[in-house]
């Protein structure tokens, strides 16, 4: 495709809705009105992990403009799900609404639908839980060590299990082992990333409307339509074409509104009530129910030679997956498949696992499992230009990775631009780069 | 608890409606009135997406109950486009980029006029500190001071000529 | 739902208070009881706005400060830098022009930030109850806190400031410059006589269960020069007194680093 | 007190579209009988832009003016299949769609306008300003809301255009890995300079310069947009952010904005960038996408900028004031 005599792409005309914001006149979900309308409200679990002994819903069903009370008896299709298992991610390990068990503290046991917000969160304070509390597990490596308590029956060693029985997304290439042998140099460090919230400034929130001809509208947030309503219509066990998603402008996703978190709830109270349900996450469950951006954490050991060159890197990474599987296992492969990073390194060695802790289930946000893999690259290559005397940028542009270089995942780069984005940042800062760096591109080894 | 009859004067408007004795001023805006430009990010006072003036005064709708404003004058965004006419303060978050998912964005061009109305040449670091109760998570803010900025000119241009 | 009671007088509200004891809270500018989850154990809300407790007068040789001026309010009246500072730094301007100077009084760690400004300044509170007025000097009522929690003293009106007799100093230790709840605050109140510490109030919040005076770091300063020897003492000796918590904000073993630090680094700013 | 001054830097990769492939955008384009064109699609627009850089596309595409498209877009009734705005595939997915759409529009076009000028679609060309000419025939021109009222009305044609991307699913060997996993990749260099109160363990960003290579820009402007707000975000995840303070233990846990730490402007310094454009074979021309990258370079140039001015060795996020006191302790006591 030419890139030339190119007309309006590549040409900065505004952003269209920014008028329509700075009026406020633009419409999200929630800034439609219907008589009528209830709200629903979850009572959560207030234990990290336990036995439900019993739930007793008597007292929020007598509360005053409660309207509908559902647990997970009234789940008409699936009791578990995954939000990939329509595409052959499984086992489907969450519950919708919590039975048996509880793992995670601010899991979902009942819903409650009232004629106010105020009406729902009264009654769903009168929910009953009797727990028999367990012990819980909130380290990736204790959970994986053999002492911990299973979670669930699903993952008896509390990881993902990857095709082939594996523990790991892995990658193998070259012979690690062999190169640490033959380097100059080891280096090693640890590193750790912390649950982070997506903080969007709009909640997750829906409101289902039931019309006249047996279909159900939804206006929602969520960040994907057709991935939220046919995931609504498996978990209910409903035809897809009876309901309809309407998205508008999102106040805010970075990954945050992918979970399908509160539209099945809602379709069923709606279907259940015949009325218009709103479902919208107070900032305190965006904060601790919502799922955050997963924590990491890297061990990194990189062989390395005298004149820079780094011949091995070996990464054993755990993401904390929180108390289910959600995108988990997506976002190891993807931090497995971008490994060892913008480098060409001839032996590389990754076990990405995915560990399921009693914490709250994490996500996506704004580069899933890429985040955390740039992060500890980029601060392990600190290290190793420290541990042999040369300069960081040198470094980088001499192990920097040349378009046709085979990559870890035995692809070819492909589009590569890192040398000359290195040396732009260096010209931006004022570092001066000797001659042979300057001199370097991302062909140049495609050329010589 | 009986329901109460709420008059508000929003936008120039006298207006009248049944709520909840402790029905917030953001409710009665949203719901009653259907000034959905007010936003509701937190509910706790932390997100300033609720902004509103009273009495030309920056407040926060979602903290303030609804019958303690009887009788006060209240603005929100859209009392700012009585004519239609875009202002420049709006204007210049435009051309500013100041918003892109927008949802704090009538919030924050609240407490800008109400900035702006006390203070019609402020230094940066007023600006910050006269936005910091507003939070946004797309633009960095950057945009946004530079556009109360362009406001601030525009504004001091327009009473010069 | 609590009950939202509007009483028509300061003595109606007072009365109103004593009537109600534990079950009612008091309703001024909102910004900390109206958060979303209302108070589980509020039965009536007793707004005490519209009651002339919004007015700051000056009087001779100080201020009557209404329990019930907002912050920005009273930044505006009382020239005091300590006190404006101490008001710049809680919430935004809209918190600003809501939350009340008896408000932020009562307010929890990490919040609170005017109680170590107005200890420092040894300002008195003035209590309406069903037996009439009380006045009671703020050390006291701090002292008298449990738990983190106010005792009750009927309804705050007014806050009696005297102009200080030395130089005042604030400092906040927060993670933000705007907007920010505290690591730990403190403030500081010094008399000179000839170079030498002939009086000092220092006082923190946020690195105890309720705001204090510290007493050791004052009697570290008292009667000798206020150089790095007698400051370093007044460090170590708020190190040592502070009984801090863990927060989202800060831990326990970082507050009390920064006691020290900022009370150390606000006596320098009197040195 | 001491503040001291430490320079760091980064350099990252990102992938473009969903990890692996197999995650389809179609759109649908049609023109109404003014000539007006509508762009229909399921994608959902974050804020991000998505709305004006399909437009644009479309009408780059189709030859028309930008202002003469609309993109209708989130409603599952009309909006033919998206798999979802995430993984920095919409520019380049959906954008792809589009184009694909408008190809088929354009030709639908062409062919009535060829009717109308009596010459074959192959010897015209659009203006992009709302016309359609003979190629190197002066004059020789018809307007495009000419060519959609006689589609309309005297030929009874549709212009119209489907676009379906597919990057096909590749399955990574559970052994080795071994996987094409994404459409191209992006770049980004950051370079950054932060002062360190080393009493207090506070760690101000002072600058921040960044490089991106990001393909074709759609849309400089919101290019922009992305990097800086990105970086805000990265200062934010670096220095302050997380929902676990104790992380592994879940108390305390904030659940509000006031104990949910994020920088403030007050907090954000100027941020500079540059962008530099190699194009990408396979995306929608030469673009590859920016949405999720511009918080990756950030947060390493920051905490390499901490170690560097401290002579520490941090490598954990948050990098809150606790943090760095306790590792300016350890190297006190290391050091005597």
């Amino acid at each position: 495709m030419s890139m030339k005599d190119l007309g309006v792409v590549g040409r900065s005309v505004g952003q269209r809705d920014l008028e329509s914001h700075a009026r406020g006149q633009t419409a999200y979900y929630e800034d439609v009105h219907y008589p009528r309308m209830l709200h629903l409200k979850m009572h959560r679990s207030a234990e990290p992990h336990a036995r439900i002994v019993s739930v007793d819903t008597s007292a929020a069903e007598a509360s005053p403009g409660v309207v509908c009370v559902l647990t997970h008896e009234d789940l008409p299709g699936k009791k578990v799900w995954n939000g990939l298992a329509a595409v052959g991610v499984g086992p489907e390990d969450e519950p919708i609404l919590a039975f048996d068990k509880v793992r995670w503290r601010g899991e979902p046991i009942v819903a409650v639908v009232g004629e106010s917000a105020e009406a729902a969160r009264a009654g769903a304070a009168k929910v009953k839980v009797e727990y028999d509390p367990l012990p819980g597990v909130f380290d990736v490596e204790e959970a994986i060590a053999g002492a911990a308590p299973a979670l669930t029956a699903h993952w008896p060693r509390n990881h993902y299990i990857y095709p082939d029985d594996h523990a790991a997304a892995q990658i193998r290439f070259g012979d690690v082992e062999k190169a640490f042998a033959e380097a100059d140099h080891i280096v090693e460090d640890k590193y750790q990333t912390s649950p982070i919230e997506q903080a969007p400034m709009e909640t997750n929130g829906c409101i289902a409307r039931p019309g006249g001809d047996g279909r159900i509208t939804v206006h929602t947030n969520t960040q994907a339509v057709h991935f939220a309503r046919d995931n609504t219509a498996a978990i209910l066990d409903i035809a897809p074409g009876r309901l309809r998603f309407l998205g508008g402008t999102v106040g805010g996703g970075f990954g945050g509104k992918v979970d399908v978190a509160v539209e099945p709830i809602s379709v069923l109270a709606a279907m259940r009530t015949g009325r218009p349900v709103k479902f919208k996450y107070t900032r305190e469950e965006e904060m601790q129910v919502s799922s955050t951006r997963s924590a990491w954490r890297l061990y990194v050991k990189d062989g390395v030679m005298n004149d820079g060159r780094i011949t091995a890197r070996k990464i054993t990474s755990y993401q904390d997956s929180g108390a289910y599987l959600r995108f988990s296992s997506y976002g190891s492969m993807k931090h497995a498949g971008h490994m060892p990073g913008p480098y060409t390194i001839p032996n590389v060695w990754v076990d990405a696992h995915v560990v399921f802790t009693n914490r709250p289930p994490s996500s996506a946000m704004r580069g899933f499992g890429v985040m955390a893999a740039s992060f500890a690259i980029e601060v392990q290559m600190d290290k190793v230009a420290k541990t042999i005397g040369m300069d960081p940028w040198q470094l980088r542009l001499l192990n920097a990775y040349r378009n046709d270089d085979m990559k870890a995942h035995r692809k070819e780069v492909e589009d590569g631009a890192m040398v000359e984005t290195i040396q732009a940042a260096a010209r931006l800062a004022g570092k001066e780069l000797p001659a042979a760096y300057q001199a370097m591109t991302s062909w140049d080894r495609k050329a010589g | 608890m009986e329901s109460k009859l709420i008059r508000l004067t929003v936008n120039g408007r006298e207006e009248a409606v049944v709520a909840d004795p402790l029905a917030t001023l953001q409710d009665v805006l949203r719901d009653s009135l259907e000034l959905t430009a007010v936003k509701s990010g937190c509910g706790q006072g932390g997100c300033g997406s609720c902004s509103v003036l009273v009495d030309g005064e920056l407040r926060l709708s979602c903290l303030t109950l609804a019958e303690r404003v009887e009788g006060a004058e209240i603005t929100t965004l859209e009392g700012l486009n009585e004519t239609n006419a875009i202002v420049p303060l709006q204007q210049a978050f435009v051309e500013n980029y100041a918003a892109q998912c927008g949802y704090c964005t009538a919030g924050m061009v609240m407490a800008a006029k109400a900035l702006l109305d006390r203070n019609p040449a402020p230094s940066r670091d007023e600006i910050v500190e006269g936005l910091s109760g507003n939070l946004c998570r797309c633009t960095g803010f950057a945009p946004i001071v530079r556009a109360v900025e362009q406001a601030a000119r525009a504004l001091s241009g327009e009473e010069a000529s | 739902m609590p009950e939202l009671l509007r009483p028509g007088s300061v003595d109606e509200a007072a009365g109103l208070i004593g009537s109600h004891g534990a079950a009612a809270a008091v309703l001024a500018g909102g910004t900390s009881l109206l958060r979303e989850i209302w108070p589980s154990d509020a039965g009536y809300l007793i707004a005490v706005d519209g009651l002339g407790l919004d007015r700051v007068e000056a009087r001779d040789g100080g201020w009557s400060i209404g329990a019930a001026v907002p912050l920005r309010a009273l930044r505006e009246a009382v020239p005091i830098p300590a006190l404006q500072a101490a008001t710049r730094e809680i919430g935004g301007p809209a918190v600003q022009n809501m939350a009340t100077v008896g408000g932020n009084l009562f307010a929890r760690a990490p919040f609170g930030d005017l109680a170590p400004a107005l200890l420092a300044l040894g300002a008195d509170l003035v209590f309406a109850s069903a037996d009439g007025e009380a006045t009671q000097p703020i050390d006291a009522f701090y002292a008298a806190w449990s738990d983190g929690a106010p005792p009750r003293a009927g309804l705050l009106i007014r806050i009696e400031l005297d102009e200080p007799a030395g130089a005042s100093a604030y400092l906040k230790c927060a993670r933000r410059r705007y907007s920010t709840p505290s690591v730990v605050t403190v403030a500081a109140c010094v008399e000179t006589d000839g170079g030498t510490v002939s009086a000092a109030r220092v006082a923190l919040s946020g690195a105890s269960a309720a705001p204090f005076r510290c007493g050791a770091a004052e009697r570290a300063v008292i009667g000798s020069a206020l150089d790095d020897a007698a400051m370093a003492a007044a460090a170590a000796a708020a190190e040592a007194a502070v009984t801090p918590a863990t927060d989202p904000v800060a831990t326990d073993w970082y507050r009390r680093r920064m006691a020290g630090v900022f009370v150390r680094r606000v006596l320098a700013q009197l040195a | 007190m001491a503040k001291v001054r430490g320079t760091g830097f980064a350099a990252v990769n990102y992938p473009t579209g969903m990890h692996l492939g197999g995650d389809p955008t179609q759109s649908l384009i049609h023109m109404t009988p003014a000539g007006d064109v509508v762009v229909t699609m399921a994608s959902v627009d974050l804020g991000q832009g998505l709305r004006t850089v399909l437009a644009q596309i479309a009408a780059e595409t189709l030859g028309v003016p930008y202002e003469s498209v609309v993109v209708e877009t989130a409603d599952t009734d009309t909006g033919p299949h998206c798999t979802g705005t995430f993984a920095s595939r919409t520019t380049h997915r959906a954008g792809n769609a589009v184009v694909m759409a408008a190809e088929e529009a354009r030709k639908a076009m062409l062919e009535v306008a060829g009717e109308l000028l009596e010459a074959s679609p192959d010897d015209l060309e659009t203006d992009g300003e709302g016309n359609i000419h003979i190629k190197g025939v002066a004059g020789k021109s018809v307007p495009v809301g000419e060519v959609a009222g006689a589609a309309h009305f005297a030929h009874g044609k549709s212009i119209a255009g489907r676009g379906a991307y597919l990057k096909p699913p590749s399955p990574m060997d559970p052994e080795t890995g071994a996987c094409d996993p994404d459409s191209t990749q992006a770049h980004a260099c950051t370079v950054v300079e932060v002062e360190v109160d080393t009493e207090t363990g506070a760690v101000e960003v002072i600058d921040v310069k960044s490089v991106y290579e990001v393909g074709q820009q759609v849309n400089p402007d919101l290019v922009k947009g992305q990097i800086v707000g990105g970086a805000w975000m990265g200062i934010g995840h670096t220095l302050y952010e997380t929902t676990a303070p104790g992380y592994p233990a879940i108390d305390p846990a904030p659940v509000d904005f006031q104990n949910y730490l994020q920088p403030g402007a007050a907090e954000t310094p100027e941020i500079t960038c540059e962008v530099l454009e190699f194009p990408a074979a396979s995306g929608p021309y030469g673009g590859k996408g920016v949405g999720e990258m511009v918080t990756n370079s950030p947060i390493p140039a920051i905490v390499n900028a901490i170690n560097n001015a401290l002579d520490v060795r941090i490598t954990e996020i948050p990098v809150t004031p606790e943090v760095v006191l306790r590792a300016l302790d350890e190297k006190a006591q290391a050091g005597g």
